[in-house]
């Protein structure tokens, strides 16, 4: 893996800075080129499959048919989003002959169907195995986590094919790996309302604040995810949470990439750990503080 | 030379409103061999069944063909009244002219064609028929049980009581199966083991039956009337013939925290003990896995508390020959593993439990002394969910199928939970309520109406539990169309019926065919319920197919009248369509021995007459050939031919038709 | 496996009821000026020779029930019966056409029905090659049909007998490429 | 002198093909040279030696001599007449040829064969003299010579170092052969070449006497472990002209065929009750010999072996009648030293 | 050590230590190769062994005359050490009924116990595939149409005199009445031509399908020159193909005509 095909889509331009500058430091220190997908357009996301299916497929077919002509074989897409749209077009296309002439036809331009789609969650998992290998702190040993997968990196058989669906667990190596303790939680793939967060905020209070509560009854002193959708809903609306006086949360919410950059020594704010709405920094603190408590209880036990 | 008669049937009209049977029978007249030929308007009829006696006689005939209906129809009453002319019934063939011919086309004058070529092809295959002779084997008139559950506790007594001997193996070393672990049962609420004890009790003393419990198939021969078993009576480190059942032994074992298998994992058990009270022989067996003195070499203590010196460490696995008649299969049911469903706790939650679990619990004799006491905490719980079809008709997870029993025992537990905690909530989640029964729509009824169980029509799509211990139980009610989330105390998951693990090795010993779920298949799904393609081995119970306790005994008792019915006879009588090999030009490539559907090829010496092997070759064994003629179309010499269908039959057909 | 059956079950039923409208369509007059030129164009309708080698079981059951329904197909088919497809020697079908068959069926148990358990799976094993071998020295694939006909599939039974009629009828007769025939008699 | 150039033996083909003969040839197709019924367009190739005998054209190796149809139990014989088409065998070996000579002594010795003599009747031979050989060939230890004409009606020369050929008519047959030609022959002068030497590698009258006393000898095991049993040997030999009657039927009509068969064999000898009186390949090979050098000398005056060497040949276990001939002669030697 | 001197003196070894009784090897006759006997150590230096060596020696094993002279060592190439495996898996060879002399390609594998063939086998010879101008003509032949292809077959099958040399010189063709004797009913007509013919070469070649080790020994014995491993290969890519087995590799495989597996093809059963 020295070069890979590399889809930002619009969250990590946006919101999602910090799952794009920590992907990206990753990507540095583990010596991989991303080679961003030239003139790529919206992965039809957010809006386009509620105005036309058509839409919905085309949108992403044109990312398709330019990465593949620009050479690439694999193509990161960071973005839950942007991965599900990538890949589920994919399969559809590829399947269905009918629909591939219809894009064809619609965007003028032909996908051959050659591409791989990786998620954060594989690309890490591949860093870690290769290019990290070895050069991984556990930085954060003694810091509890919740990893939370949410819709888009657990479900859709043929778009997360190698994870159990009901409890996935793709992150679970990488966080060890940083040092960090994985929870038993109950809420790793529920919604975290990320679909009514334009239209009806209020559920999505209910459902953010319901996964939460969950994380902190597990112990967790911070939730890891993949999506920069759950990560917003999560990391953002704890103050209007609050407000609504549904909880009293105040619980940090990472990327992956983040975590596993903090282990492989990256400067935090290289990562963007600094922008986040409920301060994130603190991890760190939080693991040291850990990390000496044990150190004393340990030389205690030894006197 | 041959001596053919061709008997054409009308059939009323059926044959000839389409078919010139007068037509056919003037060409029959004119084909080599035929001798007489001749048309009659129903040749089923006594009448004619006369014309075909009587012609067999006064022309002397070696062979007849009726041209009428389907064979599958009338030959046997054909090849009967050829029988009673004195001609070998197996020089007797029918050509189809009804089924095959004038039901099926219009125009007459091809329909008369083939029909004439359908007589023509039968006329040379008779030509070459052999005289055939019933097989008859001996029977040994003793019965093998296998599964000592309800099912195979009654078709053994059923057996025994018919005044046969009946050897019943039992792989646990107690009889029981799953009913005695049972609380009550539906649709009366009686007492499983009140019932059942007094049968177990019977099978032992029996004078008819030997039980060998703790003993399992190892391997089978031959077939049916001669079935050699060879049972491996498991290690039992107790020799029972000393063992009084005083119970010194598992007083003083110091294992005593191994969950027992009895109580699905609820209770505890020593490495030294007998199943349940009631256990059927009531002797202990050690538990290799687990006995210190077994594993580690010391301990002993056991042996010391033994006043009649039983225990024996040495003792070891023995294998035993058996000669059976028949077997009845009846190795019951497993509940599906429901770890496999992710949002359902997967197995982590120990209060999320099955079925099992929930009877050891509401049983008086269970570890809670039938008091309802979940198993993290041992609290009573206030609120429990029921989920109906946990695996079952799930194709995608878990069985196509439907489990068939777990709406009646749903409502049971509910019902039993609602008597012992009145204000608990008993909420179940159901697809369908499918209680086709005598009395159990009623019992479900009663579940819902008196009990006041809430039955919700939905599927859970996630349990959590939560910190404080409860279990948040995620669905959807879709008779209101809405989400619906329970906050329970316990989960009784209604797993699948699926078979006993092992159940397809033995299913493959016995040469018994299994569905794709591991059930054993009926010989026909209609009409041959509790026989099986293999000769002589019948079901009975939930190894067929998921079963409550009256299907069960019911389908046992089915088996055991079937068992009962083939040894009425000394012999038995078999036709003779069966492979045979000619040893003359058997090279001994064993093709036709692996082909084999029924095992019925050996391998076979010939030896000369000091006894040195002078060749070896396959050998057919008649009592287990089928005739399905698989062997003789593999033989690349073509040594072995089918009685029936020979090659030179068939040749003569096909040439016929040029 | 069992989708596909099924899929296959009910596509053939489709295509029976097709077919039937397509004639009931044909009885309209629509087609019988055509009709009848065709007829006198060609006289002589070519009447292929099929010989079937079915199982007892299964097949030979099925047409038993296509017989019971009372349904009609072309009369071209010459069934020898075998107690189960395990029994058909390959040297069956070249005798067949040795002696101038223009196709031959052979058709039993669908996979996990066959009444001796596994005839028709050693069966199917012995086609898959054995076909090969004929496409291969030179006999049409167009003559050689293999179909699993349950007893409860007298449908499909008359379904496949007319299938297979038509399709030979429309390959011509098998006389004169046939590699395996008979000819040096003559 | 007529003489024909080396490439031009096509032509003579074609006009004696359209004098209506049958010409056979030595056809080259591919990598194996046949003798085979001429056809234009078909190259003509003198320089190796054919696979198949001449043989083949008057005694085939499949042929319908009787007849019968079945119309119900009615039963009709029918006459088949021998098929045999005016034929020119053209530059059949000296081997071949001389073939002919026994074949027409076992065809008519207790028996007129009335199939083969049509044939024979219809064939002219123009044999070959042989200018090539090869190890195997071994003509000179068995009476007969690369340039031997017996057996021939008329014998092709290559001459002027196989730049043409000289047809030298030698019978009746022959001349009518030649005349057929017409032009395609032209009258002229030329020089033969001289015939290929063949060494001489036993005695054969030696050998005759010899199995006429060793018919249990153990030398036939030893000469034979290699024999596999198949009838390579005797349907490539230009003299092996033992056949089986069979009787083939269908609803409509029978034939009776004769076909070849051979020594080789195991079913040859082998009798309905099981029996065989020639047990093991060790037999069979014996009888081969025997055939071949005792009992048809003894029964014709005449060696069944021409000395062609296709045998050996084609073997596909290497066996080689010279060489047991030579074995055998070797072991006389050796008794009598 | 050339690798014909250790194959020489590993004969006289075996034959002088008694381990085995005759050593079935080839001698050259001038350009031909033929099957050798040898029986006393001092003859083993006859023995040769090269390209030109085409016979499979395999076949002499089922040999009753060749039986009698006792426990054999048989030199055999790759292919010819497959039938042994095929022989073994079909109960025609056991244990110690014989020795080989296992020549590779490019190098000599010394003395083997029968046992020791087939890890041999699997651990070197495992891709041993057939020739690619083979397997081109087979291509060439499928690709054109029926009627092609029965008139190339027609040709070839015309030469056929029915002497059965491939039969007699196949190992796997060890049947004491082959198929093609039987007359009661007659399988295949006598007459060597037209369907006689075609019948005899076809059921030969399936007779052989999912068995033929591809040693070629029974093209190279007939003496027509019919192409009869384009049919062999055929029926062994087929057979590799949709069973995913080769034979001769397993002393203890099932014969491929004769076992089954329920997810075999079938997309060609209606």
């Amino acid at each position: 893996m020295k070069t890979i095909g590399y889809f930002p889509g619009c969250s990590l331009h946006g919101s999602g800075r910090e799952l794009d500058m920590s992907v990206k430091a990753l990507a540095r220190i583990a010596g991989v080129e991303l080679k961003e997908v030239e003139d790529w357009n919206c992965c039809g996301a957010s809006a386009a499959h509620n105005l036309n299916h058509n839409l919905a497929v085309a949108l992403p077919y044109r990312d398709l048919a330019l990465a593949e002509a620009q050479g690439l074989t694999e193509i990161l897409a960071p973005c839950a989003a942007c991965f599900a749209r990538l890949k589920g077009t994919h399969v559809r296309v590829t399947r269905s002959p009918e629909l591939a002439a219809q894009m064809r036809e619609i965007t003028g331009l032909e996908y051959r169907g050659t591409l791989r789609f990786v998620n954060v969650i594989e690309f890490i998992g591949r860093l870690i195995e290769g290019p990290l290998k070895g050069k991984l702190a556990p930085r954060l040993a003694g810091l509890k986590v919740a990893a939370y997968y949410g819709c888009l990196m657990s479900r859709g058989e043929d778009v997360i094919e190698d994870e159990d669906h009901e409890n996935p667990d793709g992150m679970t190596a990488a966080l060890e790996a940083a040092g960090a303790k994985v929870v038993d939680w109950n809420f790793a793939t529920e919604c975290c309302g990320g679909g009514f967060s334009m239209s009806n905020t209020d559920a999505v209070l209910d459902l953010s604040h319901e996964l939460l509560a969950d994380a902190e009854q597990a112990g967790a002193q911070a939730i890891v995810t993949g999506c920069p959708m759950c990560h917003s809903n999560l990391d953002m609306r704890q103050l209007t949470i609050n407000q609504r006086g549904l909880g009293s949360h105040d619980m940090p919410v990472l990327y992956l990439s983040e975590v596993v950059g903090l282990a492989a020594g990256l400067e935090p704010k290289d990562m963007g750990l600094d922008r986040h709405f409920i301060d994130a920094m603190r991890v760190l603190d939080i693991a040291s503080a850990a990390q000496t408590a044990q150190a004393a209880a340990a030389e205690t036990a030894k006197k | 030379m041959a001596r053919v008669g061709v008997f054409l049937c009308h059939c009323g009209e059926n044959i000839g409103r389409t078919v010139d049977c007068a037509a056919v029978t003037a060409a029959a007249a004119k084909m080599p061999g035929v001798v007489h030929a001749v048309d009659y308007k129903y040749m089923c009829s006594d009448p004619g069944q006369q014309m075909i006696k009587q012609a067999i006689v006064e022309k002397k005939l070696t062979g007849v063909v009726v041209g009428a209906c389907s064979p599958r129809m009338h030959e046997p009453t054909f090849r009967r009244a050829a029988a009673e002319a004195g001609l070998n019934p197996f020089l007797l063939e029918m050509s189809n002219l009804r089924e095959h011919c004038s039901w099926v086309h219009e125009d007459r004058a091809k329909a008369t064609e083939k029909a004439v070529d359908l007589v023509r092809v039968m006329v040379e295959k008779v030509k070459h028929n052999r005289k055939l002779h019933s097989i008859r084997v001996p029977i040994e008139p003793t019965a093998m049980v296998v599964g000592g559950g309800i099912a195979g506790i009654q078709a053994a007594l059923d057996i025994a009581n018919g005044g046969k001997k009946v050897i019943l193996v039992e792989k646990s070393p107690s009889i029981g199966g799953h009913m005695a672990r049972l609380s009550e049962t539906f649709p009366t609420l009686d007492c499983s083991q009140c019932i059942l004890t007094p049968r177990m009790v019977e099978v032992a003393s029996h004078p008819n039956i030997t039980l060998m419990a703790y003993s399992e198939v190892e391997s089978v021969e031959g077939f049916v009337g001669n079935f050699d078993v060879t049972v491996r009576k498991k290690a039992r480190y107790v020799d029972w013939s000393k063992c009084t059942g005083c119970g010194d032994c598992w007083a003083k074992c110091p294992v005593k925290k191994i969950p027992s298998e009895f109580d699905a994992g609820l209770g505890k058990r020593t490495a030294i003990y007998r199943p349940f009270p009631q256990a059927v022989p009531n002797k202990p067996v050690i538990d290799q896995e687990h006995c210190i003195m077994l594993t580690k070499g010391k301990c002993g203590a056991c042996a010391k508390a033994c006043q009649r010196g039983a225990i024996n460490y040495k003792d070891q696995d023995e294998l035993v020959k058996i000669k059976v008649g028949a077997v009845v299969l009846a190795t019951g049911f497993d509940l599906w593993d429901h770890s496999a469903y992710g949002e359902y706790g997967g197995g982590r939650w120990a209060d999320v439990i099955d079925g099992f679990q929930f009877e050891r619990l509401a049983s008086a004799s269970g570890p809670t002394d039938g008091e309802i006491r979940r198993p993290s905490d041992g609290r009573i719980p206030q609120t429990v969910v029921f989920i109906q079809c946990c695996g079952s008709r799930d194709d995608k997870m878990g069985k196509a199928y439907c489990s068939k029993i777990c709406c009646m025992y749903t409502a049971k537990h509910a019902m039993l939970y609602k008597h012992k905690v009145h204000e608990g909530r008993a909420v179940i989640f159901y697809m369908d309520i499918r209680a086709g029964g005598k009395g159990y729509e009623e019992f479900v009824r009663r579940a819902i109406e008196a009990d006041g169980a809430e039955y919700v029509r939905g599927r859970v799509s996630r349990i959590y539990r939560r910190a404080d211990g409860k279990l948040i139980v995620k669905g959807a009610d879709t008779l209101a169309g809405r989400p619906m989330t329970v906050e329970a105390d316990l989960v009784v998951l209604a797993d699948a019926i699926v078979p006993r693990t092992g159940s397809e090795r033995l299913a493959q010993m016995f040469g018994v065919g299994y569905d794709t779920d591991g059930f054993y298949s009926e010989a026909h799904p209609k009409l041959r319920p509790v026989e099986t393609s293999a000769a002589g081995v019948f079901l009975a119970g939930a190894c067929q197919a998921p079963k409550d306790i009256p299907d069960a005994v019911s389908q046992a008792s089915a088996a055991a009248s079937k068992v009962l019915g083939l040894f009425s006879k000394p012999e038995l009588e078999r036709e003779p369509i069966i492979a045979r090999v000619n040893e003359n030009t058997c090279v001994h490539c064993r093709a036709c021995i692996a082909a084999c559907p029924y095992g019925a090829i050996e391998d076979f010496e010939i030896k000369d007459r000091k006894g040195n092997v002078v060749k070896r070759v396959a050998r057919v064994n008649e009592g287990l050939c089928q005739g399905c003629g698989t062997c003789v179309a593999i033989c690349r010499s073509n040594s072995i031919d089918l009685d029936g269908f020979t090659d030179e039959q068939v040749f003569s057909e096909i040439v016929t038709l040029e | 496996m069992l989708k596909q059956q099924f899929a296959r079950r009910f596509l053939s039923i489709c295509a029976a009821g097709l077919r039937t409208r397509r004639a009931d369509w044909d009885r309209t007059g629509l087609m019988a000026e055509t009709e009848t030129k065709k007829v006198e164009a060609t006289p002589a309708v070519f009447e292929p020779k099929i010989v079937a080698f079915v199982c007892n079981w299964c097949t030979y059951a099925g047409a038993d029930l296509a017989g019971t329904s009372r349904l009609q197909y072309a009369p071209n088919v010459r069934i020898v019966k075998l107690p189960c497809t395990g029994r058909i020697d390959p040297l069956f079908i070249l005798k067949a056409f040795e002696g101038g068959a223009d196709a031959v069926l052979v058709s039993g148990c669908h996979p996990g029905d066959c009444h001796y358990t596994s005839g028709n799976y050693h069966a199917r094993r012995r086609w898959a090659i054995f076909r090969r071998l004929l496409e291969f020295t030179g006999i049409d694939m167009r003559r050689v049909f293999f179909s699993w006909v349950s007893a409860a599939e007298g449908a499909k039974f008359a379904d496949l007998i007319n299938r297979i009629t038509a399709d030979v009828r429309a390959a011509g007769p098998f006389e004169r490429t046939n590699p395996a025939r008979r000819r040096l008699w003559k | 002198m007529k003489v024909i150039e080396a490439n031009k033996l096509p032509g003579l083909a074609a006009a004696l093909a359209g004098a209506g003969y049958r010409v056979v040839a030595p056809i080259r197709d591919g990598g194996e040279v046949r003798m085979v019924v001429w056809s234009p367009g078909a190259a003509i190739d003198t320089r190796a030696i054919p696979v198949n005998s001449a043989k083949d054209f008057l005694f085939p190796k499949a042929e319908i001599i009787g007849r019968c149809t079945l119309d119900g139990n009615d039963f009709r014989p029918e006459d088949v007449k021998p098929v045999a088409p005016k034929t020119v065998i053209l530059a059949a070996r000296p081997c071949d040829a001389s073939a002919m000579l026994l074949l027409d002594a076992v065809f008519n010795w207790d028996y007129k064969d009335e199939f083969f003599n049509a044939r024979r009747a219809a064939t002219t031979i123009v044999s070959l003299v042989c200018t090539t050989a090869d190890e195997q060939c071994f003509c000179t230890s068995v009476g007969g010579a690369p340039d031997a004409t017996a057996g021939a009606d008329g014998v092709l020369r290559q001459a002027d170092g196989g730049r043409s050929f000289i047809l030298e008519p030698l019978t009746e047959k022959g001349k009518a052969v030649a005349a057929a030609a017409g032009a395609a022959l032209a009258e002229g002068q030329a020089k033969a070449d001289a015939p290929v030497e063949v060494p001489v590698h036993f005695d054969a009258k030696a050998v005759t006497e010899w199995l006429g006393e060793n018919f249990e000898s153990p030398l036939w095991r030893e000469v034979s472990l290699a024999c596999l049993s198949c009838g390579a040997c005797a349907y490539a030999c230009p003299t092996c002209h033992c056949f089986d009657l069979q009787d083939e039927a269908t609803r409509a009509e029978s034939v009776r065929l004769r076909n070849w068969d051979t020594c080789g064999l195991a079913l040859f000898t082998a009798h309905a009750g099981g029996h065989n009186p020639r047990p093991d390949q060790a037999a069979r090979w014996r009888q081969r010999v025997m055939h071949k050098f005792s009992y048809l000398v003894e029964r014709l005056g005449r060696l069944g072996c021409t000395g062609c060497g296709r045998c050996a040949r084609l073997c596909p276990a290497g066996m080689a009648i010279c060489e047991t001939c030579r074995e055998i002669d070797e072991a006389r030697k050796a008794a009598v030293k | 050590m050339e690798m014909i001197d250790a194959l020489r003196a590993d004969a006289a070894k075996v034959l002088a230590d008694g381990r085995a009784k005759v050593v079935i090897g080839y001698q050259a006759r001038g350009d031909h190769r033929a099957p050798l006997f040898v029986t006393t150590a001092d003859r083993a230096a006859s023995l040769v062994y090269d390209d030109a060596c085409k016979q499979n020696l395999a076949v002499y094993l089922r040999k009753p005359e060749v039986k009698l002279l006792g426990k054999a060592a048989v030199v055999a190439s790759p292919a010819a050490m497959r039938s042994l495996v095929l022989l073994m898996s079909e109960s025609q060879l056991t244990g110690d009924d014989a020795l080989v002399l296992a020549v590779g390609v490019g190098e000599y594998h010394g003395v083997l116990e029968l046992a020791q063939v087939a890890p041999l086998l699997k651990e070197k010879y495992a891709a041993l595939a057939p020739s690619p101008e083979l397997l081109r003509e087979i291509e060439k032949l499928a690709a054109k149409t029926p009627e092609e292809r029965a008139a190339f077959w027609a040709k070839q099958f015309a030469k056929c005199t029915r002497c059965y040399a491939c039969r007699a010189a196949c190992p796997g063709c060890y049947c004491t009445r082959c198929i093609v004797e039987k007359n009661v009913p007659q399988w295949i007509s006598t007459a060597a031509a037209g369907h006689g013919n075609y019948a005899w070469n076809v059921i030969r070649a399936f007779h052989l399908a999912g068995r033929c080790t591809g040693c070629g020994a029974c093209e190279a014995a007939c003496p027509q020159g019919i192409p009869l491993m384009l049919l062999n290969v055929l029926l062994g890519q087929e057979v590799e193909k949709e069973f995913e087995t080769k034979a001769g590799y397993d002393p203890e495989a099932k014969p491929v005509i004769g076992s089954w597996n329920p997810e075999d093809e079938e997309d060609f059963i209606k």
